[in-house]
């Protein structure tokens, strides 16, 4: 499903943020990303996102060479794809409610089943309670817990998660975690950025571990 | 419907911008009203003045004002022309033993000394257009004098001709001026919002989707700043008009610009749609190039 | 030196929202400056249409010279009065003998039938000051008639009076808007910039510290914009001098509102000045309730 | 110095962020905070830094009642304070270099002085190279570290952390951890609030447990 083929991105003043990746992910598959800050995985997700798009290689998705997506059928293409921003990327004006409604909404679904699906999530995550406030008047984690459910709520083929659980205590951790599994076992294929070596051990999932820009190992453990 | 929501929403959220996006509005509809009523005043001055100019042709003496209809057919063909008046010597007299003064005058000729006349008024006095109509008149027979005031006459002409194409130039300016005082509001309004805009396109919004809550805020506000705009400029002149009453005595209540049914309702549905035109194109213009992040 | 290190970094960082500020400055100097030219120029015209009116006294025949000597002395001493000429009717015949038919008809005389006369002028025509006047010659011995237009003339005058007042209130309202459009400018900037301002307080930044780079902005961009503002000002005149020259023929770039020292100089400096005004008490304005998060 | 007498902190929509805490905190200690995702964590710091106040009770710094601390006064408050926020508060369009040197930027230190300090931190945090650039163009892990140089960066006598390390990787965790240590033990009181329970064990150092609001143990472990 995900192809990675010579794929370089250097920013200004010659910063590699990636060298030559190469890797596959098959339809399906859940496997981490891992490696020190400043690594390249954050780099890794938005290429797939098509936030930025490499300086050389290409990136497949679907066999289809997403830099060559039209600004036109950008939007079509990324509402396929839940991403779970490192920085949350909420919008501060509106409630939690409809933060996580915010996928639905732009595709015009109908108000009813909106209700339904952001109550479920809302219930999933543990944001009971929080729907009427605004990301001001959240925590960090229940800001992180807010950015997952908006990326889950479209029932995407593709998740991007990055360090999802970064700002989360061990408990919700699990449960996140939990979440993915599920949607994962209903042929959801999940690429899920983390620094937390608990998390890598005990899942016992493929894990691509970069550094500096390069992938270093790509195995399961 | 959607869209209608994300209007509300961003009114909403966003009090203080929406205060200043129509607030300029209503400020720029101040100054192009003012503006208008200055433009009516003034070229009602000056058709008032422009009124009160005419060619007079003294016609001589015993020649057939038969002859006389001919060129009268010519000159009303013409397109310059508003209007041509024949007046004969007895007329003439008639009008001006009204005066007693000039009657003891009268009645010390034999006869009636005054001439036959043509009065001739044009639509637009040009120098051009009184160059030709004088230079018509000249190549026919049967012509005593031309009177059209002369110098001072083209003198006066040219500085009302001056005072509207400065009026034209103002009123350009100030269009252009309130276009983009505008737009650079609802630009920054939207430089504002630009982190929120990227969210919008990370989670697959269409730019429609994105801009067209922009274009109606703008109609919207638009609509506002217009009423708003009215309401202050009819509140200004009214007090201007009784001061001036106050200080001065002229009443300019009775003036045509100023009455009430054309103020309280055809300039009040103008104001509305200069308002909301403002707000479109300035909306429009803003979002040509939306930069997000 | 630290504030104008901030103020540069505020400079570089957001160019956009400098373009935005500077170009509201400076067409708001483009509308002040048209509305000062405009103003200058109806001025101009309303003076010279009033310099030409005076009050004339003509005096009874045979009236001794000396003594209106002392009524000369009382009109001088008074406050409405701008000068007092006495004209003999020696003067008058041969002021009026220059004109030809004039001198035939006074030729038939036997003696000089005119009298002698007293010019007055007022520094203002308003009817108080007129009515004031014409009571107090009224009371003299002596005078055989006075003169000054009547209705006509006050009904010229207190049109007059009403442009200006009317001219003062567009004056008024240019200024209050440019401030109000201004400080809005300045406060979508200070708006779109309310999370920096917040990080600024969060480490222990005073007040002082953080406006003070606002108001240096404000002076500055107050300063390009009114650079900026007289160019096209300048540009806009000359192009309008030039169509008005080929037009009517008329020649105003003599006219001393336009003359290049004034323009170039004179006028110049008071847009900068106006533009710095503007920056600095816009940002004043928008300072005043920063909110910051 | 920090004494947290019977304090509250209710929100708007009744949600009781804090429930009567007392607790003291003398010069010179190393106290973790810590409690699962809305405990409260962030809002004890908050109230420290006088960046709310608290609805009932009250907080002594220094003995003194900090929410008397006039407007006046409170930047000067405020610089005796290093704060690690949650959410980094970086100025997005300031390079690293001018983030950091930010506090002594106000405080019109001489200049030679901001620049030997600056580069001291970077160095500290592993930020060499990146001086120059935005935080635009870090990644989250380099955003932290910023926001961690440049509370150091004043010597404060009191560094407020929040989850200073939730996106760092354990390398670099370890370094900072070691930044904290050292300045403590020059001194510097610090309060830091995490979820990292291997951090917690491996610290062994005096540990508030926060649960819904509520203090629910405070212990060395
Ligand atoms: N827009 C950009 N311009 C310049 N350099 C960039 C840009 N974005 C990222 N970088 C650099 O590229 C490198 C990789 O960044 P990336 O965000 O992918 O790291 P990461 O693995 O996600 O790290 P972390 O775990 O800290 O989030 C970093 O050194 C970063 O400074
Ligand atoms: N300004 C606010 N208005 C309303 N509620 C708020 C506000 N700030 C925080 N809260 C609520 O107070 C509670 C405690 O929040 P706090 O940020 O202190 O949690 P935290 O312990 O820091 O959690 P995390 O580990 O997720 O950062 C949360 O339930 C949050 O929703
Ligand atoms: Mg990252
Ligand atoms: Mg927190």
């Amino acid at each position: 499903m995900i192809k990675f083929n010579h794929v370089f991105k250097i920013y200004e003043k010659n910063i590699k943020a990636l060298e030559d990746i190469n890797f596959s992910i098959s339809k399906g598959e859940f496997v981490f990303l891992t490696g020190p800050s400043g690594a390249g995985k954050t780099t890794i997700l938005n290429l797939l996102y098509r936030e930025d798009i490499p300086d050389m290689g290409s990136v497949f998705v679907n066999n289809e060479d997403i830099s060559h997506i039209s600004d036109r059928k950008l939007p079509f293409y990324r509402r396929n794809i839940g991403f779970v921003f490192q920085d949350f990327k909420l919008l501060f004006d509106r409630t939690v409610f409809d933060n996580i409604a915010l996928p639905l909404v732009i595709t015009k679904t109908e108000k009813k089943f909106i209700k339904n699906k952001v109550e479920e999530y809302i219930n999933k995550t543990g944001l009971c309670g929080k729907e009427k406030l605004t990301p001001w008047h959240l925590s960090g984690g229940e800001k992180q817990k807010v950015a997952i459910a908006r990326a889950f709520i479209t029932n995407p083929s593709l998740i991007l998660a990055d360090e999802p659980t970064g700002n989360l205590d061990d408990e919700s951790s699990w449960e996140i975690i939990k979440m993915f599994e599920e949607v994962n076992k209903e042929g959801t294929t999940i690429l899920f950025a983390t620094h937390n070596k608990e998390l890598l051990q005990k899942m016992n999932k493929r894990v691509i571990r970069l550094n500096k820009g390069k992938v270093i190992s790509d195995e399961s453990i | 419907m959607k869209v209608f929501k994300e209007v509300f929403l961003n009114f909403k959220k966003s009090g203080f911008m929406n205060l200043i996006s129509v607030g300029t509005i209503a400020i720029t509809i101040i100054i192009l009203g003012s503006y208008f009523i200055a433009n009516l005043a003034v070229n009602h001055f000056l058709s008032r003045v422009e009124n009160k100019i005419e060619i007079v042709v003294f016609l001589k003496d015993g020649f057939a004002a038969e002859k006389m209809k001919n060129t009268i057919t010519e000159l009303e063909s013409l397109n310059e022309i508003e209007d041509v008046k024949f007046i004969s010597k007895y007329d003439a007299y008639q009008e001006f033993v009204k005066d007693k003064e000039i009657l003891t005058i009268l009645q010390s000729f034999e006869s009636n000394p005054l001439p036959d006349s043509i009065k001739i008024k044009l639509k637009e006095y040009t120098p051009k257009n009184i160059d030709k109509i004088i230079n018509i008149l000249k190549s026919k027979e049967g012509i005593e004098e031309i009177q059209y005031g002369g110098k001072e006459i083209e003198n006066l002409l040219n500085i009302l001709n001056v005072i509207k194409i400065i009026m034209i130039v103002i009123g350009i300016i100030f269009i252009i001026s309130s276009l983009l005082v505008v737009s650079n509001i609802i630009k920054l309004t939207i430089y504002a919002r630009r982190q929120d805009i990227y969210i919008f396109k990370m989670v697959g919004a269409t730019n429609f989707f994105i801009k067209m809550p922009f274009i109606l805020e703008g109609i919207i506000h638009g609509f506002f700043g217009g009423i708003i705009g009215w309401v202050i400029l009819y509140v200004i002149i009214n007090i201007l008009l009784t001061e001036i009453k106050k200080e001065t005595g002229l009443d300019f209540t009775g003036f045509y610009v100023f009455t009430p049914s054309f103020f309280s309702l055809k300039f009040l549905i103008e104001t509305i749609i200069a308002g909301i035109l403002l707000g479109f194109f300035g909306s429009l213009l803003s979002l040509g190039n939306i930069k997000e992040k």
